[in-house]
């Protein structure tokens, strides 16, 4: 019908018509920059830029102590430390999979940081060993989930490395399907919001993760109930092997925010102190019945997407190479200690040598613990009738 | 005894229950103020307000979702799925997350939500309004699966549901909703999940059934018992875990069993009891398993025509009765 | 950790945090007038006052002609006269159900008459019986597939009115559960694409539907691979008995295009001119290849959600009134033409008395087709093995 | 003829086809540069470019319904879920909507899509990479479900399903992917679905199988021969439709039947087996139909341990062939 009518047309209807724009209209400018600069493979130094833009802010602002900089910096070295220490356990062949976290402990250490223990909830995604240890999970508990051990608190043996969960640290069980888990924190939001708990349920993924049903599903729920949750979006840029132009159109996962009509925020997950920031503020929001916080942490992934991954099929090395160079929040952060006068190297190698007396105890322990027993296997599907399902399984095992 | 329909036991039971327990909270589309499309919820916002009667966003992953992780964090919630054939957008969060959640922490969680959802057809629902999808759920470890028809037993079995720390599955047949009237106790009881009950009892052949096929069944025995064929139908209430003791004990009885469900015939639950009844009760049997069951098309069309051949009735029963009876 | 410390940080710290508009950026003024005079139940005087802002165009700048602007006017009044009479047929009890597209013709009229019929798709949702029409889904087709008759086109009584998908259309069979049709349009932009025709997609559905998750999804793949897709996402501020503030917490759904960095429309969906005006701008970004589009037309649902509901229970029956009385789209834009000329009274009583004499035809038709056979029940599962399916389903039914 | 693995068989496959046929695009998770993450797709993005092997984004619902949607606009989409325990995010596609296109169109429409997914367990994959999915699917009228671990039999159902008008899943065990190798023809070939294949004669008693669980059969059975106990191997290949003429043609000529496979038991299609056996061959049984399958848990652990203990091996099989062999 207007087949032909069309182009004619089109110039005046375009003048009245209401067009979004395409961008983030407080990250715009910067994310106009970023554009401009981003290169299609390998090193893309923009990635960051967005976020750095900020003005630093100092610690003593963040109500931070010298002390609370070394704990910060001791739970983001540790989790490294373990998280090398897995690489070689798996490049020796005694374990059969990692997942890392190398590369995005500042954003993980600087959310749960921020939160308060035993009261605050997390659903927190494979990566987040940083938000792990910080909450509490011990060494021993981390390097008995990598081999699979009996006594790992996780998920005894059960799942894979990097499928978190301890009751006693308000960390629900979490699983492989992606996204699931945000949803999971909505609803302990809510519940939070209708037992009258000023408490705050954090929640991770992935970049690539906000592609998901589910996710949108989280952030709407909510969103729309005001819900004292916060959404962490660790933005390293891959999705496995798929760059983030191929999970979404626009530059930054915040500008989320506004289909949910909550605020977006950028933040440079290389800077802990900057991720602490944002954090606190989300915090706030959540506790004062505001709703939730959407996050967005720009990261590197400083490994392959897990032991079984071939990044050199789809990544150049030297992008890494530069990135672990350039801003290594570790790295970044011990910088900023020393310039600050916060952290000496005696002080440093302190942290370091326990770190490495718990790595190295931790691997000794969980290198022998023990593994579980064959008949595990039928037990705590649910909490009645177990019994019944170990007989009747042998039976149908025709054993 | 005052007698009830199926959905005031159903909206009774709740309230009774949401009464007491003000962990219990309901989410669900349109289940505050409308009382849910059928009227299931119908008063329990005005007693109850909007903080425990949440009408959600229309999305079903995220209403199932947000309930596992409400009962991560002290309550207990009922969810209502506005039909059952809606309930496939939350597949996923059902199979992957809550009927794993003890298992893969190691015990270390629970998951005690309920899933309460509409099923069946007989009301011109057609192909999305009258699925019967619990033999997917009856499939899945971790998950408990009730279905029933019956007012008296529903009141009992979500009860005990609610109060299970596992996640429960609750199918109301929705014909039955304003069609089956039983004597229902005011007070609370439980009933437990995984015991089926004989309806009605008899020794030519067992029928092995559920939700409103249990209805037809014994309106086919009425007419059959004339003939002296003596039909012992057996209710089972519970798909997961099924009460394997009962099926054993009515086909040892009886020797014959008919299998009657609603669902389609291939991979539905028929096919699961005929298989036990084959390798547990071999000895026993005088005759094939046989099974009655929807026919395999993707669901009843909107015509009356197609709902009227597509479910079983108690005539089709009754044939299916006198054919195994005289074999 | 952070508990003591996080209210003299939050000052500060809230400074530096990049916090998204809450609004839309172009839509934001607008918006926030409306937020200020929206009640939260009864008549919604603003609803519309956001499309409404806009210049009005004329037709001429858009292209059309007299002639068009009496089919355009046909194919709404058709659609509302087919609704009306089904209504009729209900209440005689002659039929089982009706889901009406009554005030929201404008906006699907608008859309549809933007189309190129046999090489455009259209998914539209089940109020959209305005597209149909203007597709060229017959009266008579309509009539039959709200009586369940065998002869009817979508679906041969097999499934619920509403549920449109007729081939010749180029408008696949849709179903029940919301927002599965928008995947399938971006995936039917996708074939578009890849085979490098200049075809679009259009995919319509409720508010209350974009909370789903395939939603989501349907916009970030149709986003990220620049596709041929129009969203059209009429607002009628209702999901069957849930308020828009109920589905989601910002008051405009064309800013969730934000999300996926594409172009968000407001129309006005009872000015079909100013629906059309935006559809033609979106066709002609989609056949250039400049990716989808989202359309929120803002309109009323002038009937309860279905013949099955009872809106009394949670609606003010004043707003439908007033609505009605103000805001028709039929009306509104009868009124236009005869300001501009461009209508006469004969002419409308002409176009009335044919649309009735066609309604009468249909419904006539309609109730003494014919209705399907039993055996069909088992036709059509696959392409192949009908026979087999027919054979054992008898068998299993005991017959 | 060369002899190929059963990855090399499924990348031939594509291959091949894509080769010959433009409307053939392949679409999923990492499926391009990378090559997939199990490298099922290796090599075929440098042939076939971009835009015929399609990196999407991370989003199941969203593959297969834009899938469903490319083929009503002239394409023939072949979707990869990159594990098919992440299959369940796209339940709601692809029960409700690929499977009832033609139905609810009334033959207006069809959806010639295939989902091709890895499916079983053995790679320490736990709780998440481990799953078999197929009996939900099998359970949907509208739907053709394929099973294999055999190179040869993959490449021929592979091709009838790009070509079958309906949606058809194929599940590929990954374990097999580099265990099982065989002779493959490097010509093109059809082989029918629904149609199972006697891979191993015997008239002792007769394995009812498919996937991976098919050579654990073969392998007992040579083993089982030397104490003159001759089974009958049946692989079913395609679990919907079943090939229940084959079914019935090996029970009736052995009398004795055990069904194995490696989903959890409880509602899995051997209980379909089971029961169609039971109904049809009744006269034909010399013993009860048995059933060896997964346990009743919701998937195999991470550690070795629970791995080792939660499959069926070529002994468990052996001794449940003996037990009944001796009944
Ligand atoms: C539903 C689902 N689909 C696919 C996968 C496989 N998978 C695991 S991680 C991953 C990529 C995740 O990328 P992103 O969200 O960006 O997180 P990152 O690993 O980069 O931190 C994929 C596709 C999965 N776990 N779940
Ligand atoms: C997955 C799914 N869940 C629930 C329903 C039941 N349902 C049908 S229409 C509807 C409300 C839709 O509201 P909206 O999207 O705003 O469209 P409107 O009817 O207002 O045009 C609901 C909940 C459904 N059809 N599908
Ligand atoms: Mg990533
Ligand atoms: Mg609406």
């Amino acid at each position: 019908m207007a087949s032909t009518k069309e182009k004619e047309a089109a110039d005046s209807a375009a003048q009245g018509v209401q067009v979004s724009a395409e961008i983030h209209p407080i990250a715009g400018e910067e994310a106009a920059r970023a554009d401009a600069a981003s290169s299609e493979n390998g090193y893309d130094a923009e990635h960051h830029a967005i976020a750095n833009t900020k003005p630093k802010v100092h610690y003593t602002d963040l109500g931070l102590t010298p002390d609370d900089l070394h704990k910060m910096y001791y739970f983001m070295l540790l989790a490294r430390s373990l998280d090398e220490r897995m690489w070689l356990l798996n490049r020796q062949g005694k374990i059969a999979f990692v997942i890392s976290c190398q590369g995005q402990e500042g954003a993980q250490v600087g959310l749960a940081y921020a939160l308060q223990p035993g009261k605050d909830f997390a659903c927190p995604y494979y990566r987040d060993l940083g938000i792990m240890v910080t909450l509490g999970q011990t060494p021993r508990d981390v390097m008995l989930s990598v081999f699979g051990r009996a006594e790992n608190t996780d998920s005894g043996g059960r799942q894979m490395p990097g499928h978190f969960g301890i009751r006693k640290l308000n960390v629900p069980t979490g699983s492989s399907p992606i996204a699931t888990q945000n949803v999971h924190a909505a609803g302990i939001a809510l519940a939070f919001k209708l037992r009258g708990i000023d408490g705050v349920a954090i929640t991770s993924i992935g970049e690539g993760g906000t592609s998901q049903g589910d996710w949108h599903e989280a952030m709407n729920f909510a969103a729309t109930m005001d819900l004292p949750m916060i959404m962490m979006v660790e933005n390293n840029r891959y999705a496995i092997s798929e760059p983030q132009e191929k999970q979404m159109k626009i530059r930054n996962v915040a500008d989320r925010a506004v289909a949910y009509g909550c605020p977006g925020v950028i933040v440079d997950g290389n800077d802990i102190l900057d991720v602490y920031r944002a954090s606190i503020e989300a915090v706030r929001r959540a506790r004062a019945g505001e709703g939730p916080t959407l996050i967005e942490a720009k990261v590197n992934r400083f490994t392959p997407h897990s032991s079984d991954d071939d990044d050199k099929r789809y990544r150049d090395p030297n992008e890494v190479k530069m990135a672990r160079a350039q801003q290594d929040p570790v790295t970044l952060f011990r910088d900023l200690m020393m310039s600050e006068g916060v952290l000496t190297e005696e002080k440093e190698q302190e942290i370091r040598d326990g770190i490495k007396r718990q790595v190295d105890d931790a691997t000794e322990y969980a290198l022998t613990a023990a593994d579980p027993k064959p008949e595990d296997l039928y037990t705590y599907v649910y909490a009645d009738h177990t019994e019944a399902t170990v007989e009747s399984q042998y039976e149908s095992l025709g054993e | 005894m005052p007698t009830k329909l199926l959905i005031e036991a159903v909206r009774e039971t709740m309230h009774q229950l949401m009464a007491k327990d003000d962990r219990i909270i309901l989410m669900g589309e349109d289940v505050g103020k409308l009382g849910g499309v059928l009227r299931t919820t119908d008063g329990l916002w005005k007693d109850f307000g909007d903080k425990r009667v949440i009408d959600t966003p229309l999305a079903e992953s995220s209403i199932v979702g947000a309930a596992i992780g409400a009962s991560f964090n002290g309550l207990l919630p009922i969810v209502e799925i506005q039909f059952s054939d809606f309930i496939m957008p939350a597949f996923n969060e059902i199979v992957s997350e809550a009927a794993r959640i003890r298992y893969r922490s190691n015990n270390d969680w629970n998951c005690p939500i309920v899933i309460r959802a509409p099923y069946g057809g007989g009301i011109h629902g057609a192909l999305y309004h009258s699925q019967s999808p619990e033999a997917f759920f009856a499939h899945v470890p971790g998950l408990k699966v009730v279905a029933t028809a019956s007012p008296k037993d529903l009141k009992g079995l979500l009860r005990t549901a609610v109060y299970d720390p596992d996640p429960v599955m609750v199918f109301e047949h929705k014909k039955a909703y304003r069609l089956i009237k039983e004597d229902v106790p005011d007070e609370e009881y439980d009933i437990p999940l995984g015991k089926a009950e004989v309806k009605r009892e008899g020794d030519s052949l067992s029928i092995i059934t559920y939700g409103i096929m249990t209805y037809h069944a014994l309106t086919a025995a009425e007419k059959l018992a004339a003939d002296d064929i003596n039909v012992e139908v057996l209710d089972l209430r519970t798909l997961r875990p099924l009460d394997t003791e009962a099926i054993y004990a009515t086909v040892q009885k009886t020797g014959k069993v008919l299998i009657v469900h609603e669902d389609n015939l291939t991979g539905g639950i028929g096919g699961e009891i005929a298989a036990l009844v084959a390798q547990h009760c071999f000895s026993y049997l005088d005759g094939p398993v046989v099974r009655l069951c929807g026919p395999d098309v993707p669901a009843m069309g909107f015509n009356h025509v197609f709902e009227g051949e597509f479910l079983i009735s108690p005539e089709r029963i009754e044939a299916a009765v006198r054919k195994l009876a005289a074999y």
